[in-house]
């Protein structure tokens, strides 16, 4: 069995990053920007279980852990913030969203 | 790859300050509980939800300030759990900063929320300690774990901080705006993370002064030139810290955020977020990263100047005195970069230093403005702060105070701060930001006098603009309640006309701005006029606010901080600066 | 002795002070004894001091020097308040004092009815003050204190009915001329400082002779440092200031224009005694006048050239004061000529005569005017002998003896100075030679002259028939402000008519003994002065009495003098026989269209020109600089800064458009940048 | 030792704080309390004043400057500090709390302390917010007098900002229609000036070091053998140059000075013109000229030239003025000119002329009392008929004598009269300005003509002449409002008038105290 290259993940890890960002800037649902988001997040993941494997460290793999911890919580309270916008507004365009600006 | 590692009482101690606010935070969540809901007492009146709840919280942030002077005293500076947290000076000193900004917050809360009538404080407190914490660990983290821990602690308490006053599109606008751009930032701060272990091997600072950062130190053996890999993710990792102390470019959430959010929140973020993110951007760069000083510096050069003169340019032209506030909060932040650029002891302590002043002065402005704010996020703007002074001269006084700190007029804090600061920019061999900082606070200057013209030189709006507009909301508010309300409103109504200076000049261009502002005003009430008891609220709320009758708990916050940044700049800078030195050389 | 100078300055300083602060409280009788006391004892201690001076032999030991404070050490610099009592200050103090007693009394009538009564003998006994302050003081730093100080008596008195457009311009105007004259005078007084280290003049002291020991700005050995073109440059900055002081070209046009101010301050201030400041001021320094070869050649020059330029104006005027005052134009320029042939006891001997016959003048034409009820247009005079005798009769003695008629106080002084003159041209070589012969030419001439226009002057007032409507009516008594529209347009009821003359009295008596003094003096003034004619060596009581200070006087002989004396003697009668001829049967006003004459009657148009080359470009300058430079660049400049930064800050609040995704936009490119940054670094 | 100077400067603070404090509608214990403290503070500065005339010996002698005395005996002269306070504050940074007076400062500080007693005697009239105009008066003294009296630069860059905040609220809460406008371009320009310094005092602090140890002492550094490269002074002469030279000002950074000296209430008009102004000109003589004595020699020249500019042409402003307010602004500027000129009057070795030192002091004092009399004066006028304009009066003086005869002595005195107090200070300043340069001794003295001329302007067109037969005045005429001086004002001005004679007469006091 040969092994895929490290840089393979790398570059599919800074795909997804790159996906996600892309994902943000051009989609208008919170919901979906936040999906982005976990994308980026995910893919920021990937990168750390390849370097954790391939620098034989464990630190990585403790990193990704409170990552994805963090990311559900994330979820909750952005869920939360949605939702409570929603109520309000029976709207939640983020571009519907410029009460402050300037 | 194993390791064995058992947290000693030792470790524990050494985050006793985040303990302290753990525990009373979970603390005030059951009080919450056990606190009279309903009866006689509704809860949104209740004594002891604004009394029990804030002296909690207070308490629980005065116990956090006594463990850290504790820990000043006979702390002994080590890292705890493995090298997770540190409980050196540096951090211990970046807790008061934060600490001092969580009281003044909390002590400004009370008052405010009962203004708005806003219900749900076991959470709101809680999230604020909970904020708190986050600000702490992430000032003390010594691996990139803590650090992220802590950010996204303080980031998720915010985040709803942010939005707490759900009446209000704007402060709901604000927290959504603030999650969604804070994931952003973090996610790339977490990918400079990531990229940074790949290049060193480790998430872990490592002990001052023997090795910087062993990983960085390792690395530079192996590879005498720094990698790609690590350049980006330092770059990366400079745009996380870059988006949280609120460098341009990635400074465009603040002035909203900071525009919606409460107005004790703000105080508390501004301040507390920045003191915290500083001193890890500067733990991060300034030590850890010290040995290849040389691949960012030059990076944060260029955001230190962006921010100092766009930050400053940019709150020119603001008309509303919490998103100027917001700008030059963006300044400051400015400034304070040259302390990470310039790094070394004496950058490190000018930052410390600079952020403990930074937080009386910012927390007292944006105090001074909760007294202002109304429930649709007015109250703040130019116009309404005109002839303040003739209304309420006190609040006027303090708010003016803390805004001439800032603007560095000595002897408020804000002027010693800032010696040092530009003392240190020297001293680290750059002079130029030295004269940027100089010149850039004369920008600074502008805005904040031409703030206080508005308070102090300018009448008010004309009575009769005034009435006319009381009037419509009145007559909105429907002839029941208005008979109960007109004394109120009239009586410091015909004392402002009364005190109101001759000023024959700028009269006539007052009166029309005051037709604009007053047609806004309606305009801006019309929806909510479809709930005659809120409007009714409202009219009472406004009819308190032109009175002189603020809550105790203001005065006594605008005293402390008022108290807090005199103190600074005259007295306590013969051992705080010394202090500061000594901790800085701890990070 | 010279503490004896103390107590002539002190009593007008407190007249002043007692006038200036009750003088509006006290009744009439009050301030006039306070006026006239405190100026006699001020004369009475000069006569002392002057005699106690007589007392003193040898002459040259006639000096005395007291220093009373010290009023300044800075540095090196070291000033004491000193007075100097010496031939020259005595001679000055004793004319000052003595002229200013008796225009005090004539004022006591002449201003009778004024309001501002109190107020114009505080101004008056300040003005004594100031003058002997000038002339006592023992260092140029006081010197130029008096000189200031005399300008401003001048200023106010100039402009004393303030209330006139006319006076107010014309007070300024004195004043604004005055400063340029400090102005010189400042820059003198720092040069000499600069390369001598003092302002004292330098002698003094009991056993100092003046003018050659001691160390100061006018001892001789001092001044033998200076170099060539600093010792050029302080007698001509000194200059300036004698110019702007006793009205020289170019700064005299002030003098025509102070005649707004009520006539005894015309004779005393602006005829007798402030005016003659820069003749005294010329003799007092006249060591540093000598060293340069050029310094007193153009003294000369620009004093002759004011002589014959101010006669052919006072041939052409009608309005008798304005004569006056540019007569005294001319017979100041004779001063400065005597001086500039090295005679300064001719210069101070003239200044002398002069203020006795000028003064004399002034009052008698004071004394018109006040009978006249304050006309002052010739062409409303005539005839006027039959109804004012005493006025008549010493009005034509202070004529006769102006015009140089023997044996009358003008024709000695006047001698002194041709002969000087005369005797100058033919001592000295060079091109020098030439200048003076020329200003002999033009004293001579200016002789002439100045008998044409003052009979012309006299027969205007005194002879032929009456051409008036009978004097002008003030409404004195009226309220205050009916008084103050009556000052504004003097509109009397006047008839016409040979009855009219009728209505015109002799002044007072108070008014008439002064001038009865002042013709005596004049009549014999110029017995002091030096008999040349006869024997210039035996019979020189004042050239004696000042040479200690002021040297002797180069000695001519007999013949040159003769032949001057015999020239602007016929010269005068030849400008009396004109005068005679043309206006001897009652003054009669034709308008002429001579050009010269035109030119000589709208006085050469000099103040239009000042007014539209000078004052007018500045005033211009001044207002578009203050609008364009002030208003414009500095004021729009700032405003400019801010709208900029405004327009930059606008500019960028629009960036912040309130869309998150617009936000993340900025955040990715600042991501890019960085990152690209360390891209193209790494 | 009991700390003088100390009590002298925190006293009006105090006081201020008092004066808040007292209940609003006691208008009259408000005005009383708050002169009383300014006449306490007078009279202890007088104290300070004649012990320092008396022979001390405890003078310390601190450090010699190359300063002073004429070209005949180039020696050199010490700087001397008495009453010396010393606490530390900062010493990591050489920030230190000293306070000293030497023969300079005590003439400015009694200065002050005469004018802010003159000066809230003159505010009697102010009715609306009293408390705080009284309050910020004093805070303007006290920070006036701690410029003066600092002996560490930190110190003195903290009075020195101290002073702006009163003065910014006192144009801009009191004045007149474009008072926001003109205190904010006050506060701005002279904030540029003073940021700059600011960055020039730290950098001074950086140079003047000694191991690890910063110094910002006045005494220590001038005691240090230190000596700045002749680049680093020239960069620190200019940076502290930008903040005098707008404080004094110097054309052309003086645009400032006439909208807020004409926007401010007279007395504190008074107090900034009379005062405030000589912060800068002290600035210079304290801190450029023995800071930075190489720079100072080779930029006298252009600060010489911009001085001779500014005297020149704001008297040529002043004359075309119609505006009283700012006609005197305008004449402030020009004199202040002849100030600045006198103290740099450096000869070919640098050296200062001695009396261009003491003609400078002089006429800072001078400058002070007249200019401060002229304000009240106009602010007298205004309060009585509402109007600057010169072309809206004439022929005041039959109505208002006492004010005519009052005004013209503080004219006279502007203009430099012979015999009257600035006479003496322009005359030493000029002198020893002539002295070392005949170019800019002859362009500064010319300015004696157009001064003559635009003050008898002042005082011809108010008092004297026709008066107008319609227009503010009269109308305020018609209302029986155009009283003469009172008892009052005249008391206000009686110190003033007696200084511009006294000086006058007999400077001699004050040139000692600037010798010694």
């Amino acid at each position: 069995m040969t092994t895929i290259p490290v840089s393979w993940y790398l570059i599919v890890s800074a795909l997804l990053f790159t996906i996600g960002t892309i994902g943000v800037l051009v989609r208008r649902n919170p919901l979906i920007i936040f999906m982005s988001i976990e994308l980026m997040l995910n893919a920021v993941n990937l990168a750390f279980v390849t370097l954790s494997s391939y620098l034989d460290s464990a630190d990585g793999q403790v990193f990704v852990f409170i990552v994805l911890t963090v990311a559900a919580a994330e979820v909750v309270v952005g869920l939360a913030i949605i939702v409570s916008i929603f109520r309000t507004r029976r709207n939640i365009d983020v571009d519907e969203m410029n009460l402050l600006r300037g | 790859m194993s390791f064995t590692y058992i947290a000693s009482a030792a470790d524990w101690a050494r985050i006793a300050p985040e303990l302290v606010l753990a525990g009373v935070a979970l603390l005030i969540l059951l009080v919450d509980l056990l606190l009279p809901q309903t009866g006689a007492v509704p809860r949104e009146r209740g004594a002891a939800n604004f009394f029990v709840l804030p002296l909690l919280a207070l308490l629980g942030v005065l116990g956090a300030l006594a463990a850290t002077i504790v820990l000043f005293v006979v702390g002994d500076g080590q890292r705890a759990f493995f090298g997770l947290v540190g409980s050196d000076w540096g951090s211990l000193y970046a807790y008061l900063a934060i600490l001092s900004a969580a009281g003044l917050g909390i002590i400004f809360s009370p008052a405010y929320l009962k203004r708005l009538k806003l219900v749900h404080q076991g959470e709101y407190y809680a999230l604020f300690l909970a904020a708190t914490l986050g600000m702490m660990l992430l000032a003390a983290a010594t691996s990139f774990m803590t650090l992220f821990l802590g950010l996204e602690t303080l980031s998720l308490a915010l985040y709803i901080l942010c939005g707490f006053v759900t009446r209000r599109q704007s402060s709901q606008e604000a927290g959504m705006k603030y999650f969604l751009l804070s994931s952003f930032a973090s996610a790339f701060l977490l990918y400079g993370v990531a990229l940074i272990y790949g290049a060193t091997g480790t998430t872990r600072f490592g002990a001052r002064g023997t090795s910087a950062f062993p990983g960085v130190l390792q690395f530079l053996q192996v590879h005498p030139q720094s990698t790609t890999l690590l350049l980006i993710g330092i770059g990366l990792l400079t745009v996380g810290f870059a988006f949280k102390v609120s460098a341009i470019p990635f400074q465009m959430w603040t002035p909203d955020v900071y525009e919606g959010a409460p107005a004790p929140v703000t105080a508390f973020m501004s301040v507390g977020t920045k003191a915290a993110a500083l001193v890890a951007f500067a733990r991060v760069f300034a030590v850890v990263l010290a040995p290849v000083a040389a691949d960012w510096q030059a990076v944060v050069w260029v955001l230190a100047v962006l921010t100092m003169v766009g930050g400053n340019l940019l709150a020119l032209v603001q008309r509303n005195a919490k998103r100027l506030l917001a700008y030059s909060s963006v300044a400051h932040a400015g400034y304070l970069l040259i302390g990470v650029v310039v790094g070394g002891a004496t950058g490190l302590a000018a930052i410390l230093f600079y952020l403990l002043c930074y937080a009386f002065l910012n927390a007292g402005a944006f105090g001074a403005l909760s007294a202002l704010e109304r429930l649709d996020n007015s109250g703040c703007d130019r116009e309404d702060l005109r002839g303040l002074w003739f209304r309420r001269p006190w609040l006027a006084g303090f708010l003016a105070f803390f805004l001439l700190g800032l603007a560095g007029f000595p002897p408020m804090a804000g002027f010693a701060a800032k010696y040092y600061l530009f003392f240190a920019a020297l001293q680290g061999g750059h002079p130029e930001l030295l004269l940027i900082g100089v010149l850039t606070s004369v920008l600074g200057m502008y805005y904040y006098l031409r703030l206080i013209a508005a308070m102090f030189m300018e009448p008010a709006r004309e009575a009769q603009e005034e009435a006319l507009e009381v009037s419509l909301a009145l007559a909105v508010a429907g002839a029941g309640a208005s008979a109960g309300v007109a004394p109120r409103v009239s009586g410091p109504l015909g004392r402002a006309a009364s005190t109101r200076t001759g000023g024959a000049g700028t009269g006539t261009a007052g009166a029309a701005v005051a037709v604009k502002t007053a047609a806004q005003a309606t305009t801006k009430r019309a929806p909510a006029a479809q709930q005659a008891p809120e409007t009714r609220e409202q009219a009472t709320e406004e009819g308190a606010l032109a009175g002189s009758s603020l809550s105790w708990t203001t005065w006594l916050g605008l005293g402390l901080a008022a108290l807090g940044a005199l103190a600074l700049g005259t007295v306590l800078p013969f051992w705080l600066v010394d202090l500061a030195l000594k901790a800085a050389g701890t990070l | 002795m010279a503490s004896l100078l103390l107590w002539v300055l002190i009593p007008p300083l407190l007249g002043f002070i007692i006038l200036g602060l009750l003088g509006r409280t006290l009744p009439r009788s009050a301030i006039l004894t306070v006026a006239w006391g405190t100026v006699a004892l001020s004369f009475l201690f000069a006569l002392s001091a002057f005699l106690s001076l007589l007392g003193v032999h040898p002459d040259s030991q006639r000096v005395s020097d007291v220093s009373v404070y010290t009023w300044a050490i800075a540095g090196d610099l070291q000033v004491h308040f000193g007075l100097l009592l010496d031939p020259l200050s005595a001679t000055m103090l004793l004319v000052i004092t003595g002229v200013g007693l008796l225009i005090h009394i004539y004022s006591a009538g002449y201003m009778a009815d004024d309001p501002g009564f109190w107020r114009f003998f505080s101004y008056m006994n300040f003005f004594i003050f100031a003058m002997t302050l000038l002339v006592s003081a023992d260092n140029l730093l006081f010197l130029l204190v008096g000189w200031g100080l005399v300008g401003l008596a001048s200023f106010l008195l100039i402009g004393f009915w303030y209330q006139r457009p006319a006076a107010t311009a014309a007070a300024r105007k004195a004043l604004v001329i005055n400063v340029i004259g400090d102005f010189g005078l400042m820059l003198a007084i720092f040069l000499l400082f600069k390369h001598l280290n003092t302002v004292d003049y330098g002698y003094g002291g009991p056993n100092c002779i003046p003018g050659t020991s001691g160390y100061g700005v006018l001892t001789a050995a001092s001044c033998q440092q200076l170099g060539s073109l600093v010792s050029l440059a302080i007698p001509l900055l000194l200059f300036v200031a004698c110019a702007a002081k006793s009205a020289q070209l170019p700064l005299y046009m002030w003098l025509p224009d102070a005649m707004e101010g009520p006539t005894p301050v015309s004779a005393l201030i602006h005829a007798a005694t402030m005016v003659t400041a820069g003749v005294y001021l010329v003799a007092r320094t006249h060591v540093l006048f000598t060293l340069s070869p050029y310094a007193l050649p153009i003294v000369g020059a620009i004093g002759g050239l004011t002589a014959l330029f101010a006669a052919t104006i006072a041939l052409t005027q009608l309005d008798i004061k304005r004569v006056l005052a540019y007569s005294t134009i001319s017979q100041l320029g004779y001063m400065f000529m005597g001086e500039s042939a090295g005679s300064y006891s001719a210069g101070i001997f003239h200044l002398t005569t002069h203020a006795y016959f000028k003064a004399l003048l002034f009052l008698g034409a004071g004394a018109v005017i006040h009978a006249l009820g304050g006309e002052q247009d010739m062409r409303e005079m005539g005839g006027l002998r039959y109804r004012m005798r005493i006025t008549f009769w010493t009005f034509l003695i202070a004529v006769l003896a102006i015009s140089g008629i023997p044996p009358f106080a003008g024709f000695w002084s006047k001698d002194d100075i041709l002969g000087a003159l005369l005797t100058q041209a033919t001592s000295v070589g060079g091109a020098a030679r030439y200048l003076y012969y020329g200003l002999w030419g033009l004293g001579v001439l200016t002789a002439g002259l100045t008998a044409l226009y003052m009979f012309r002057l006299f027969y205007g007032i005194f002879m032929g028939s009456y051409r008036g409507a009978g004097p002008l009516k003030h409404g004195h008594a009226g309220s205050e402000e009916e008084e103050e529209e009556e000052a504004l347009t003097t509109v009397g009821r006047r008839r016409r008519g040979e009855s009219a003359l009728y209505e015109i009295y002799e002044v007072p008596a108070v008014m008439t003994v002064p001038l009865i003094i002042l013709a005596i003096l004049s009549t014999i003034g110029g017995l002091v002065g030096s008999f040349a004619l006869f024997d210039y060596s035996r019979w020189q009581p004042l050239n004696a009495f000042l040479a200690p200070v002021l040297g002797s006087a180069p000695e001519g002989n007999l013949p040159l003098l003769w032949l001057s004396t015999g020239a602007s003697l016929i010269f005068a009668l030849l400008g009396l026989l004109i005068a005679w001829r043309r206006y001897g049967q009652g003054f009669v006003y034709k308008e002429s269209r001579n050009p010269f004459y035109r030119l000589a009657y709208n006085k050469y148009y000099v103040d239009e020109i000042g007014i539209a080359l000078l004052i007018n470009p500045l005033l211009w300058l001044g207002r578009q600089a203050s609008a364009l430079l002030e208003g414009g660049l500095l004021d729009g400049g700032s405003r400019l800064v801010g709208r900029a930064f405004s327009l930059v800050s606008a500019g960028g609040r629009r960036l912040q458009t309130g869309y998150v995704r617009n936000y993340a936009l900025a955040i990715l490119i600042g991501v890019v940048l960085i990152i690209l940054y360390y891209v193209v670094r790494g | 030792m009991f700390p003088m100077l100390s009590t002298i400067i925190f006293l009006p603070l105090l006081g201020g704080i008092v004066v808040l404090l007292l209940p609003r509608e006691r208008v009259n214990v408000i005005r009383w309390t708050a002169l009383g403290v300014a006449w306490l503070d007078l009279l202890l500065a007088l104290g300070v004043m004649l012990a320092y005339a008396q022979p001390h010996p405890t003078a310390i002698t601190v450090g010699t400057v190359p300063l002073v005395v004429g070209e005949a005996s180039p020696t050199v002269a010490s700087v001397t500090f008495l009453l010396q306070e010393h606490l530390s504050w900062l010493p990591a940074l050489g920030i230190n709390y000293s306070l000293g007076v030497d023969g300079v400062s005590v003439l400015l500080m009694t200065l002050t302390t005469l004018l802010t007693v003159v000066c809230i005697a003159a505010s009697f009239r102010v009715e609306q917010k009293l408390r705080t105009y009284l309050a910020f008066m004093l805070l303007l003294e006290s920070g006036l007098l701690g410029v003066f009296l600092a002996t560490n630069l930190f110190l003195f860059y903290v009075f020195w900002e101290l002073m702006l905040i009163p003065a910014y609220f006192l144009v801009g809460g009191w004045g007149g229609p474009r008072r926001v406008y003109a205190a904010i371009k006050f506060v701005l320009y002279t904030a540029v000036g003073s940021f700059l310094m600011l960055a020039g005092i730290i950098a001074l602090g950086y140079y003047y070091r000694t191991g690890g140890h910063y110094t910002l002492d006045l005494t220590t550094i001038l005691n240090s053998s230190t000596h700045l490269n002749s680049t680093v002074q020239l960069w620190l002469f200019l940076a502290f140059a930008a903040a005098f030279a707008v404080k004094v000002p110097l054309v052309p950074f003086h645009s400032w000075l006439p909208d807020a000296y004409s926007e401010a209430p007279a007395p504190v008009t008074a107090m900034l013109a009379g005062a405030m102004a000589k912060a800068g000109a002290y600035g210079f003589l304290r801190y450029c000229l023995t800071l930075f004595p190489d720079a100072a020699h080779r930029l006298a020249p252009l600060i010489s030239t911009l001085a001779v500019i500014g005297i020149l042409y704001c008297a040529l402003m002043a004359l075309v003025q119609s505006d009283m307010k700012r006609l005197l602004a305008y004449s402030s500027i020009s004199h202040l000119g002849v100030i600045t000129l006198g103290i740099f009057a450096l000869s070919a070795q640098g050296l200062a002329s001695q009396q261009g030192i003491d003609g400078a002091v002089l006429q800072m004092v001078n400058h002070g009392i007249t200019i401060t009399a002229l304000f009240l004066i106009v602010g007298f006028l205004e309060a009585r008929t509402g109007t600057r304009r010169l072309e809206d009066y004439g022929g005041m003086a039959r109505r208002l004598p006492i004010m005519a005869s009052v005004l013209m002595i503080a004219c006279l005195s502007s203009l430099g009269l012979p015999g009257l107090n600035s006479f003496a200070g322009e005359f030493l300043a000029l002198l020893g300005v002539f002295r070392n340069n005949a170019i800019f001794g002859v362009l500064g003295t010319l300015v004696v003509v157009p001064a003559a001329w635009y003050m008898i302007r002042l005082v011809q067109n108010a008092m004297m002449g026709v008066r107008p037969a319609g227009g503010p005045v009269v109308a305020a005429e018609r209302k029986g409002g155009l009283p003469d001086l009172d008892i009052g004002e005249f008391l206000v001005l009686l110190p003033l008038l007696v200084l511009i004679f006294y000086i006058g007469v007999h400077p001699l006091p004050l040139t000692f105290f600037v010798e010694h």
